[in-house]
């Protein structure tokens, strides 16, 4: 199991970086923010032909790259750190997660190919996104095979041009798919927090739905967890980025004759940040060497979420903090970091949830 | 004069005097004329030397009329007060009755984008030519500058002296082309500030406050009358009791001018008062996780409130002396802002992520996590509050001043 | 209710203030830990005699002085910042506030007036320190009248004069009296972190009692919230105490060509931790002032013990750490302080426990 | 030479030498007349010019063969790699045989009452009189000082200097009427360490370690390798396998000794090894507000082993370069041994007032709450290394320094 990323690894971190350095600008976030669909459809389009960076992590019998967790982690963590807008992590991460681990293989040879090109945007339909044991208890088939129920929350649910659903049904949990067309669906955009990751919230009465595969407890735990781990990516990328800019501004700002990075108190506070992001990190990257390589511990991605969460959103409020005032405006965008981390903090499970998880997952027995 | 003939004298004087059909102005200048605006102030200035117990009882007699007083809200009270103290007899004549009226709204041009903390860095240029002061330079949080018609204007007059020395306090006409005032849009969505913009802006020599020289001294008078505000709390006003009439509505109006930049101040607090039924509604208050940090925020709260009652019962007891504890509960209004801000995403879970009219408490609990960072920032950062804690409360010796010297001569922003 | 000590009181407080100082001193505490019983005699009776310090809070009908919790405040406060070793703690308060709460008439008559003028010392023996609920459980009374069980933990126990012990029966939990002498009772010491408080291990074995009082849910739920207000102040003196003195070391203390208190981040770490002080004292003593008037608030004693056991660890935490290494050594008295922050934070209960208890009190119905 | 002409030549050695009947030193000093005592050190000095790779096969046909080495734990370590580095042709020959042989123990000197952070700040007065230098002054943390020979001694021998330059470096001799050495008990009980009084004490000019004025240069590499000795991680020794002979067990004494100050290091730590097992036992493990706090210990202990993995990586790539991870590990174990203390408080509730024998886990509990406050203060306090990380690892600015120009004028401690 490696402990370094690898010099190839490296170079293709380059890679997406420089993509996203041209393509992922605040500027651009802040317009697309305004807009409903919240990408850029060139950008999708480039991003996914040219670079194939949709189908990173899938397999390449089906059309992906046939990298991993770390590239995935790779690719995540440079649009963290840009605050990229677009479905690569609905579609992508969640769909494409979704459906590797849980579809049959048909639907994969179906599906896959569509995700990893990026020809199509997938949005998954989650119940919970709260906690891996609610899902499928609000959305379910009927005995006639009929979806119904609310999802208060589906990330580029207006965006996109096919749903998945996970619904619960009298035989089980299942993996189903919706067409954006069929009757009884209904979609309505939410106003997030975060606007650089559009909610809609999708209401089912009585739709008709394509089966794509069953869902055990067990395998919808592993989604859980591959999804956390590339959330906590996606989280790393922002909080590093916004710590370096931090320390960057405390060294330029000067108040009472010297600059606000050599005063004490701060060096403290942004040592004791970086303590934070070194473990959050060190531990995210090491969970996706270890996934990689087929020895990953039951209860990691638990712990990586937990921390990230705390983390990210440590340094986003010590980011406004010791910017001051105009860390707290508008125009400074700091605060679209402070969103996303805000947002993220909770996506998946709150560090609370993961903790108790986490501990559970090393055998002490479940508390409730 | 003794307490009840106050109240008599009032009384009468709002059977002669008040209308509900009056003008706001109108009956305000009748108030000025008769001393009853700001019965505090000196004889010689349109007051009657009142002890604060006598003005309480004029401020309960015109309560219990429903009668509406003075302007006295927002920024013109910082201004009104200063002049009081340091301006000249002529100046005091020139704005003060204005104020009191509500004729002239004031606004504060003290901090800069590369001077918050460190106010008395401010290097806003005043050059003086002749009888008028040219000034340029950039002045940035300043409430209400959009509606203001005078500013309180602190820049610097001299670079070769040390920076406390070089500072003069200017009353500037804000309208007039020389001053440009722009909205600042917070993280929050709100504007509640601006950004006002010097370019060879105007200000005639008798509006020079104090000598040359004397800003900062003369600033820090006004900073003092904030952190007086601060520790009484701020916040809408109750609208006056509704009373048909010009006079009532004109007010109205004042008031939801003057209180338009705070409605999203209670959100910067973190609505720990919402925690409770947030965690019933949802459930939460059924998980100990969250129960620990309710209970954890609850002893900061009820800490809170019983440490600032003593605070006043002390000031109390010490006649009045402004006592450094100010700074103590301002830093726990930053603790307990944080973790309510941090319960109530608890609470919400997943829910946290939606914002809009739509989402939790009508948006308020999303509001509330984006304004929190605002606590600790806003009215003299965290940092500044504990380096005062340490220094004036616990002693402890101050660093050494990397800024003495000639203005000319310290770092600064650029 | 009052919001401001009264002149009286803080007279009464230099009086208590000015005989700890000369009475109780640190050096005395080295001592005094050393031995047996832990406490000194003649400073007791003076104590207890002229002074009347040990029936402060007794009522007058019973040889007490009749003040209330204010004034026992400032006494345990006077204590709590001297580390007054003695059965003050165990004998006046615990045993005290148990017979005045929970003792019959007849029984008050005759235990109080003893332990009031400190003639006797009591120790009060309890089979759980952690929690209200679990008193009663090991210690049973028979259906012959006869008292068998461990109490792990009594304060004093092997000093004390007399025992008193609440115990579970058939009927229900009592309030009982034990004779030093009586068969079936064995009393072993047990090594505590803190040595200025003694505890030891009381094993009782078919032991023949008398009984002093029935004791409800209720009246047991109010000591108990009377012993942990009383403890806190106690704690609050010593956390008072302890930041003033590392405060003054830092003004002293010359590192780098400056004393290190100048240094930013060692004054916001102090300011921080005048913060919870003031916090925590400002919440303790308005308990004692409402208890006082009659108008306490029901979730307010456990709100108070949870924040001083949390401020008193932390500010020795931070007393040791600001002194450095001198800080750590034996000779130093910091470490005296640092072992009585960490056994009261536990004692009767820890912050957690008292934060569950007081969301209960405030109308949260029980998590468990 | 090539790694398996090492291992058959050290092989031979072992055949031919070595005998468990020879005393310690006996054999050790065939060790270091054969070059096999110090391999990595230069031929000229007792040693074989080996490459880190080269050392690796020595040690590990050593450990294979269940032989004893040289004498290198604890602060000869520092004394010899010093000397070496430093230290005359003459010094070295004087000095380093016996190091190895363990004929000789020392002691680090460096720290003063005065001077702990600071450690450039000694006072301790070093004056020349004609081949004599006067020692006077007193030394604190001084590990295992009560039973060395000789020791490493930082003095100042310039007053009109910044302090940094008046520094001078000694090899003094603990053996004589002007050394008095008397242990100091740490809180916990234990009496690591001593403290060292030098009240006229002498050093020959020729045990002179470098020039004069030298002192701090050659400190920061004793302090260097100190540092890598912490980052590698200390504990004591696991005793070596069972062998019967002369030369075991006296292997045995000395390991007894040399490791005694350490043993209560594993509970400074904070046993987070211990929790889930103690959790378990008392049922703590049922109660969901634990749960968290142990949780939030788990992903520290973890995150920091993980860490520790990918510095060392780094480490190796970078070619052994020393980066300032170091500080950052060693923060990160305050974090972890601070919280370990607050989950062993949580789990054991009110029993966490017994100590002793009798006490959970034997004491180690209760060792482990009075011992944890070391972790943070014991080779260099978490501010230190939080001013090192910030301005080494972040590259922020130095704050401007009071502690310029000659030493005789700077504050300092009485």
């Amino acid at each position: 199991m490696q402990t370094l990323y690898t010099d190839d690894q490296n170079q293709f971190r380059s890679v997406v970086s420089r993509f996203l350095e041209a393509h992922a600008t605040t500027s651009q976030a802040r317009e697309l923010q305004e807009t409903a669909s919240g990408f850029d459809q060139a950008v999708w389009h480039q991003m996914s032909g040219e670079l194939g960076l949709v189908g990173t992590h899938l397999p390449e019998a089906y059309g992906g790259f046939g990298f991993g967790m770390i590239e995935l982690g790779i690719v995540l963590e440079e649009m963290g750190r840009r605050l990229y807008c677009g479905p690569f992590f609905s579609s992508a991460v969640l769909s494409g997660l979704a459906v590797a681990e849980l579809a049959d293989e048909a639907n994969k040879i179906e599906l896959l190919p569509k995700i990893a090109s990026g020809e199509e945007r997938v949005a998954l339909v989650l119940d919970d996104l709260n906690q891996v044991e609610g899902i499928g208890h609000q959305l379910m088939i009927s005995d006639q095979g009929l979806l119904s129920g609310t999802a208060p929350m589906v990330i580029d649910g207006l965006s996109a041009q096919r749903l998945l659903v996970i619904a619960g049904s009298a035989t089980g949990l299942g993996l189903y798919q919706v067409d954006k067309g069929a009757q009884g669906l209904s979609i309505t955009p939410r106003v997030s927090v975060d606007q650089t990751r559009k909610l809609a919230e999708v209401v089912f009465v009585d739709t008709a739905t394509q089966f794509v595969g069953r869902v055990s407890p067990e395998a919808l735990n592993r989604f859980w967890d591959l999804a956390s781990v590339a959330l906590s990516h996606e989280m790393i990328g922002g909080a590093e980025r916004l710590l370096e800019d931090t320390i960057a501004y405390t060294k330029l700002r000067v108040q009472f004759g010297r600059p606000i990075g050599s005063v004490q108190a701060i060096k403290h506070r942004c040592a004791d940040l970086l303590l934070t992001l070194e473990f959050a990190k060190a531990a995210t990257q090491h969970v996706s060497f270890s996934l990689a390589a087929g020895e990953e511990e039951k209860h990691h991605p638990s712990m990586v979420k937990a921390m990230v969460s705390d983390c990210y959103r440590d340094i986003a409020i010590a980011a406004i903090q010791l910017r001051g005032g105009i860390g707290f405006t508008w125009e400074n965008d700091t605060h679209l970091w402070f969103r996303r981390a805000k947002c993220s903090e909770v996506l998946l499970g709150t560090a609370g949830y993961h903790r108790e998880r986490m501990i559970q997952s090393l055998g002490g027995q479940d508390a409730a | 004069m003794q307490l009840s003939e106050i109240k008599a004298a009032v009384n009468q004087f709002i059977d002669e005097a008040f209308s509900p059909d009056l003008s706001l102005v109108a009956w305000r200048q009748r108030l000025v004329a008769a001393g009853w605006a700001a019965p505090m102030w000196p004889k010689a200035y349109f007051g009657r030397d009142f002890s604060p117990a006598q003005v309480a009882v004029v401020n309960e007699v015109f309560q219990a009329r429903g009668v509406v007083g003075a302007a006295q809200l927002g920024p013109r009270r910082l201004a009104a007060e200063t002049i009081l103290a340091h301006g000249s007899d002529a100046q005091k004549h020139r704005y003060l009755p204005k104020i009191l009226t509500g004729e002239h709204a004031w606004c504060q041009l003290f901090s800069e984008p590369g001077s918050g903390s460190d106010l008395a860095g401010a290097s806003t240029k005043a050059e003086r030519q002749g009888d008028v002061w040219i000034m340029n330079g950039q002045k940035v949080w300043n409430t209400s500058a959009h509606h203001a018609d005078f500013g309180i204007l602190v820049a610097r007059s001299d670079w070769d002296v040390p920076k406390h020395q070089g500072l003069s306090y200017f009353l500037i006409n804000m309208r007039q082309p020389g001053v440009q005032v722009r909205p600042l849009r917070q993280m929050n969505g709100h504007a509640s500030f601006n950004e006002v913009f010097l370019t060879d802006a105007r200000v005639d020599h008798n509006d020079l406050l104090g000598q040359e020289g004397e800003g900062w001294a003369i600033a820090t008078t006004t900073l003092s009358i904030e952190r007086q505000g601060f520790a009484r709390g701020r916040g809408p006003t109750p609208i006056h009791r509704e009373i048909t009439g010009r006079v009532f509505e004109e007010y109205a109006k004042e008031i939801a001018i003057d209180n338009e930049p705070y409605t999203w101040y209670p959100q910067r607090e973190g609505r720990p008062d919402l925690v409770l039924q947030r965690a019933e509604a949802t459930g939460a208050i059924n998980d100990p996780v969250i129960r620990q940090e309710m209970a954890k925020l609850f002893c900061l709260t009820e800490a809170a409130k019983i440490s600032a009652n003593r605070v006043a019962a002390e000031r109390t007891r010490a006649d009045n002396q402004v006592l450094p504890a100010g700074s103590l509960g301002k830093l726990g209004a930053s603790v307990i802002a944080r973790q309510a801000a941090h319960v109530h995403t608890m609470i919400s879970g997943a829910e946290a992520m939606l914002s809009g009219p739509e989402s939790a408490e009508a948006g308020l609990i999303a509001e509330t996590l984006i304004s929190v960072p605002a606590i600790s920032i806003a009215g003299g950062t965290d940092e500044i509050q504990k380096n005062i804690i340490a220094e004036r409360v616990l002693g402890m010796p101050k660093e050494q001043r990397m800024d003495t010297g000639p203005f000319r001569d310290i770092a600064r922003n650029n």
